[in-house]
């Protein structure tokens, strides 16, 4: 088995200290370990905060392009440096706390959904050994952090006593309790055509032809369809429109954080892209294979292999093909937000019950005949 | 038994139509994305405003015969003239214009006998105390007077002597 | 709803400053989770004191006021003011001025209907949909500026005629813009009325039987919506309408029952299309001659009164002048379309979720300029 | 005043540098926007803020993501409210100066623009959601209803006779509405006085939260 | 429909209603008692050749000695349309409400109150529509002088 990132970044001290003549063998294993893995989820966050900062760029630029407008573009070369304007601003302004607001709960609410988004991103893989820690239930922990976000965003919602706030809360409830099974079920599709709940596993397992190795093409009719069910339930679990109702801005003025300035609105608006991060990449894994991407890390005809990606190649083709494809799904987010209307509670719950399930059940029930049958 | 087979069909009728409409929705963004944007990029490329546009005014003091026509016939009388002295040999002290109030109605600048007062197709009056929104006119050539409040100012459109309205003006004099 | 759970109602303040109450209009909402049992829409917050100040005012110097009523129709709001003005000095207007009123009105009518088809579709939470409004919308508004110098307030109807003539490149910028505006117009329904998400949004909700809407007063696209076919163009044929040719729009139910939020805001997309081939028409058909009758400076009126009434974007927009001989009017009432059409509001937003209540107020499409005068 | 002798006036970079660089130029070849920058700041100095202010390097920082992140909340009362959209709206983007993101709540934005006529009715509520934003915050009267009472003035008595009668008023923007491109005039000119802002004063009226006053946090 | 013909209509059903049939002005109204508009009204708008089904305005007119409420009713069926007055005495105004034969009359009825002082007896929810609940007078009479200040905001002009 490859070694993880934690195993590379152990390595690598181990090597610094030793050229600096310590013995890095002689801090107790526990250390070891806790220090590559703290490493690891600092270069992660970095790695969030980035993608937020770009995502949030590119929505507006993306935005404008659709609205036959602008978009930013005086403050840098490309309105590039708008988001980090954006982001010094509210820092430095100033952080009310309602006095009716719960004190506490207000305080945790941010930090939860922070966690509920952040936490998954141990274990999404960028290649074959960039991947922070190999989870055997790498799928199932991705997901259960998903409810974590939800109690967060009641909390905020319950916590700043501002009826709208309320409302959001109480719409993502609904929400989370709708959009979870039908993604569970595309999961389950694809954990019976890999027969792995491992990450890694399940994206080894769609190596071959090129691109028709993939879960979408290789399950044709089972996974194909699993891939719209899972999209659709992440596109909900990320409250990204046409399901944005906890903050929906025209109904509940601006949902769940109506009541949160500065510093805690940066932590909500920084988890939303997370969020939407996570799903974009569970969908790449899941059923766009992963680091096998459209650039070959092998390349073999008639049976002979003429090329082999060394090591480091194969790492960072892996990573282009991977963030390129969470990337694109991203967009395709973007994309969604400026184009659809906002459905409404009761429809969502109706999409996610009587379309979703059905379609995930067949899904389901179809992929396990198959693998019965192969 | 039927109504469960058309409720069956009507399932997948909607499904589809919604899949359709969906993607057709898709393209219309997709091709306004590729599009070029109409933005007018406004501190470098200037608005196209037409010469007959009202914006603020312009005024020459010595075409003024202190009729104050203007004044009487503006809904918020926000023009002030202070004129000295009587009869023949009236002096004008100050003529304001407070666009705090102004209504932008071009009433003063038709009812002007001599067409004195007119409106300029400028528009940028933004400034930092409310009373600078009053602006003072009682300078004798408008020209003039603009590169006093804001040197560096276009010269004004040069305009035909008192030219006769084109068809049959509403009678300016004619008092009943 | 589960009987047996007994929750309590809440008195739920959808503001002044709401982002979808189309300006400063407050509803209280008595809700019940999501439910909205009640709601009170509390108006005032826009109160200018326009009939005050039209008796302090001249008949002339009360026409810039009348852009102000309904902000987004003020060449609506001119030609009424104008044609009731007229109508008690029986003062004759020349065949163009009649003609260039109504083109100024009916190119107002699209932009006010491009407007609320660009705040509608922000309500059901698509975006774009207000952006390409507001892209043609700009076009609209520069042939303002061209021909009456102004962007919102036209100020562009006299008593007796109108400021300025129609000057010919300015009627080939309207033609451009007649033509681009045809093609825009199937680019917003593949965009906004076809979209499945929309029609599900939107129809079956906010349903306003024929009957109930002509008790509440209601005119315009709203009660054309609920399928009678009331337009003052034809009912009451004023100005050049008799001599233009152009259709009735009702709605048909074509996607839930007649009189929905959906059939409200297909009127309105089908009025813009009659609008442009009005314009067209009119374009085809200006008379030639002067555009500004001769009218004293100071406008005397014998005692008199008239009720004068027309056809505004948001429905019959009347003008009641009483005058007493002196060039001002003794008394002005304004009978304002969005005024009435708003009235229904409590009648028709029970029993809904708090996203239908927005809805049907956007499908109201009410100007608080006019509602509180 | 946008200078209309046909040279285009090159994109004032809008950096701290601007006011010296344009100070360094001879009178006579300064364009007349320069000008008008130069004047309106002279104002600025000779106003509250002190007589030559020192903008330290962090000040520089500060004060360019605060002038460059103006979220405005919505506030439309009346006709401007549809020119503050127009200016919102494709032709002239207002998101190019980082001022799109219109936000719905008062706690997340920084600017207020009072675009409409102000009326006694809504008076105390212009004045709750004025006090329910952010610290550094901005209001720019536009209109001539907002700057004093505009066409309402003489004979309107539900009418406030000017906004700075409730909220402390930054930028006046008049006109009847003013035109899109008249509002981000306004709020260029804003940027200039935000650029002019110091920590040194603000850190004496508390800038860190627990110094702030109370009245923020209702 | 010609209003003269209206007028002969409610004459022979309702005698004593109609005091006299003024066609002076531009628009001809009928002048008739307050103590019986509302029926009146009712009978406008169910008799089967009238049917004036829609309410166009209410509008309340101060002279000065006493009070005017002017109603303008149309009918969407056959397109005629009538002006009804009713004169009432200007120190205490009072006139039966129609809000309950014409629900449009609701909202008309609250904002003549508001803005002139008539009382509408039997109106479901007589409150100020359109200015703050606590304003004293009424505006639209002439004798009305605008308040100093409201709230501590000062009325003066600048």
């Amino acid at each position: 088995m490859p070694g993880t990132l934690t195993d590379i970044i152990n390595y690598v001290i181990q090597t610094a200290l030793g050229v600096v003549g310590l013995d890095y063998a002689r801090v107790p294993e526990m250390l070891r370990i806790g220090a590559a893995m703290l490493i690891a989820c600092g270069a992660m966050l970095g790695y969030v905060a980035v993608v937020a900062l770009f995502f949030g760029w590119a929505e507006r630029r993306v935005a404008g392009r659709i609205q036959a407008r602008q978009g930013p573009n005086i403050v840098g070369p490309f309105g590039l440096l708008q988001l980090i304007a954006d982001a010094i601003k509210i820092l430095v302004k100033e952080d009310i706390i309602p006095q009716t607001a719960h004190r506490f709960l207000f305080r945790l609410a941010p930090i939860l959904v922070f966690m509920g988004a952040f936490a998954p991103f141990v274990v999404l893989p960028f290649s074959e050994t960039l991947v922070v820690s190999n989870l055997s239930l790498g799928v199932y922990y991705a997901l259960s952090f998903a409810a974590l976000e939800v109690v967060g965003v009641i909390m905020a919602g319950w916590a700043s006593n501002n009826k709208w706030s309320l409302y959001g809360g109480m719409r993502l409830a609904a929400q989370m309790m709708s959009y979870e099974i039908p993604m569970g079920l595309a999961v389950l599709t694809v954990a019976v055509l890999s027969g792995h709940l491992n990450l890694r596993t399940i994206v080894l397992d769609q190596q071959g032809y090129w691109i028709f190795s993939w879960n979408v093409f290789r399950g044709f009719p089972w996974a194909f369809l699993a891939m719209f069910v899972f999209y659709l339930a992440g596109l909900a679990g990320s409250k990204r429109t046409p399901f944005d109702l906890p903050e929906a801005e025209s109904e509940i003025v601006a949902g769940y954080h109506t009541e949160y300035s500065g510093m805690r609105f940066v932590i909500f608006y920084l988890s939303e892209y997370a969020t939407m991060y996570v799903v974009s990449a569970l969908t790449a894994v899941l059923f766009l294979g992963g680091w096998h991407g459209p650039i070959p890390h092998v390349l073999a005809w008639d049976g002979q292999v003429h090329w082999e990606a060394g090591p480091v190649l194969s790492a960072l083709i892996g990573m282009v093909n991977m963030i390129g494809k969470s990337f694109f799904l991203m967009f395709v987010m973007l994309w969604f937000r400026w184009t659809y209307p906002r459905v409404r509670v009761d429809q969502i719950v109706y999409l996610c019950m009587k379309v979703l399930v059905p379609l995930g059940i067949i899904c389901l029930m179809g992929a396990s005949a198959w693998a019965l049958v192969w | 038994m039927s109504n469960q087979v058309s409720a069956f069909i009507g399932y997948w009728k909607t499904a589809w139509r919604a899949v359709v409409s969906s993607t057709l929705g898709l393209g219309v963004t997709l091709k306004h994305l590729f599009s070029r944007p109409v933005t007018v990029e406004y501190p470098k490329a200037l608005p196209e405003v037409p010469e007959g546009w009202r914006g603020w005014h312009a005024y020459e003091s010595d075409r003024c015969t202190m009729c104050r026509l203007c004044e009487q016939v503006c809904p918020v009388q926000c023009i002030r003239l202070e004129v000295e002295g009587k009869g023949r040999e009236r002096k004008l002290v100050r003529y304001e214009i407070n666009y705090g109030l102004c209504l932008f109605c071009n009433l003063c600048a038709e009812v002007c006998p001599t067409a004195c007062l007119w409106m300029t197709a400028d528009w940028d009056l933004a400034c930092y105390r409310r009373t600078d929104c009053t602006i003072r006119f009682h300078e004798t050539d408008p020209n003039e007077q603009r590169q006093r409040l804001w040197p560096g100012m276009k010269e004004l459109p040069a305009r035909a002597p008192k030219k006769p309205r084109e068809a049959a003006p509403a009678e300016k004099a004619q008092t009943p | 709803m589960v009987q047996s759970l007994k929750t309590d109602e809440i008195l739920v303040n959808m503001g002044p400053q709401h982002p979808s109450t189309h300006g400063v209009l407050r509803c209280l909402l008595k809700t019940d989770g999501e439910w909205v049992r009640e709601v009170w829409p509390y108006i005032g917050y826009l109160h200018r004191c326009k009939e005050k100040i039209a008796e302090k005012v001249s008949y002339i110097q009360f026409m810039p006021y009348t852009d102000r009523l309904d902000y987004l129709a003020s060449a609506n709001n001119n030609l009424g003011w104008a044609m009731a003005v007229e109508r008690l000095t029986s003062i004759e207007v020349p065949e163009r001025a009649v003609w260039l009123r109504v083109l100024a009105a009916e190119l107002n009518r699209i932009a006010s209907h491009l407007l609320s088809y660009g705040t509608f579709g922000m309500e059901a939470g698509a975006f774009t949909p207000f952006f390409y409004g507001f892209r043609e919308r700009e076009t609209i508004v520069s042939i303002f500026d061209q021909l009456c110098g102004a962007r919102l307030t036209y100020h562009y109807a006299r008593i007796g005629g109108v400021m300025r003539d129609l000057s010919p490149e300015t009627a080939k910028a309207i033609r451009r813009f007649l033509d681009e505006m045809d093609r825009r117009w199937v680019e917003y329904n593949t965009l906004l009325s076809d979209n499945e998400i929309f029609v599900r949004r939107t129809a079956n909700v906010g349903v306003i039987p024929a009957d109930l809407a002509i008790a509440y007063g209601l005119t315009g696209p709203v009660l054309r919506g609920s399928g009678v076919a009331h337009d003052i163009r034809k009912a009451a044929p004023y100005a050049c309408y008799p001599k233009l040719d152009f259709k009735v729009c009702v709605g048909e139910g074509l996607k839930g029952t007649v009189g929905d939020c959906w059939d409200r805001y297909w009127v309105r997309m089908l009025e813009i299309r009659e609008s442009v081939k009005i314009c067209r028409q009119i374009l085809d058909g200006l008379p030639e001659g002067p555009y500004q009758a001769k009218v004293p400076r100071i406008l005397k009126v014998l005692a008199n009164e008239a009720y004068v009434r027309t056809e505004a974007p948001r429905g019959e927009l009347g003008f009641y002048i009483i005058s007493d001989g002196t060039d001002k009017p003794w008394r002005c009432r304004i009978r304002a379309p969005s005024f009435c059409n708003l009235s229904i509001l409590n009648r028709i937003a029970r029993n809904c979720l708090v996203a239908d209540v927005i809805m049907i107020l956007g499908s109201i499409d009410v100007v608080m300029g006019e509602v509180d005068r | 005043m946008i200078d209309r002798s046909g040279e285009q006036p090159r994109v004032i970079r809008r950096l701290d540098g601007e006011i010296a660089r344009i100070q360094a130029k001879p009178p006579a070849e300064r364009t007349f926007q320069e000008q008008r920058i130069l004047s309106l700041y002279e104002q600025l100095c000779e106003g509250q803020m002190e007589r030559n202010v020192l903008v330290l390097p962090v000040d520089a920082v500060l004060n360019w993501a605060r002038a460059w992140s103006l979220w405005p909340v919505t506030f439309g009362l009346a006709c401007c409210a549809i020119e503050m959209m127009a200016a919102g709206g494709p032709k002239t983007d207002i998101d190019r100066f980082g001022a799109g993101a219109f936000r719905p709540s008062p706690r997340q934005s920084g600017l207020m623009i009072v675009a409409g006529t102000l009326t006694y009715k809504m008076a105390p509520r212009l004045r709750r959601v004025y006090d329910q934003m952010a610290e550094p915050r901005y209001v720019i009267a536009m209109g001539g209803c907002a700057i004093a009472g505009g066409p309402y003035a003489r004979h309107g008595y539900h009418v406030v006779k000017g906004v700075d009668r409730v909220v402390p008023v930054d930028v006046y923007v008049p006109g009847c509405p003013p035109r899109p491109e008249a509002l981000l005039d306004g709020i260029m000119r804003l940027q200039d006085k935000i650029r002019q802002d110091t920590i040194r004063r603000v850190w004496r009226e508390g800038f860190w939260p627990w110094k702030r006053k109370t009245s923020a946090k209702s | 429909m010609e209003a003269k013909d209206i007028c002969e209509i409610l004459m022979r059903h309702l005698p004593d209603a109609v005091r006299e049939f003024c066609i002076d002005t531009a628009d001809p109204y009928l002048v008739i008692e307050p103590t019986c508009i509302s029926d009146v009204a009712a009978f406008l708008k169910n008799h089967p050749d009238l049917q004036f089904d829609m309410l166009q305005l209410i509008t309340g007119v101060d002279r000065c000695q006493s009070f005017e409420v002017v109603y303008h009713l149309t009918s969407l069926r056959f397109g005629h349309s009538v002006t009804l007055k009713a004169m009432i005495l200007h120190d205490r105004p009072r006139i039966a409400s129609i809000a309950d034969i014409y629900p449009a009359a609701d909202w008309h009825e609250r904002e003549t109150y508001d803005l002139l002082g008539i009382v509408f007896a039997g109106h479901p929810d007589l409150r100020r529509i359109l200015l703050p609940d606590d304003w004293e007078g009424h505006p639209l009479r002439k004798d009305y002088v605008a308040p100093e200040s409201y709230h501590g905001i000062s009325n003066a002009p600048q």
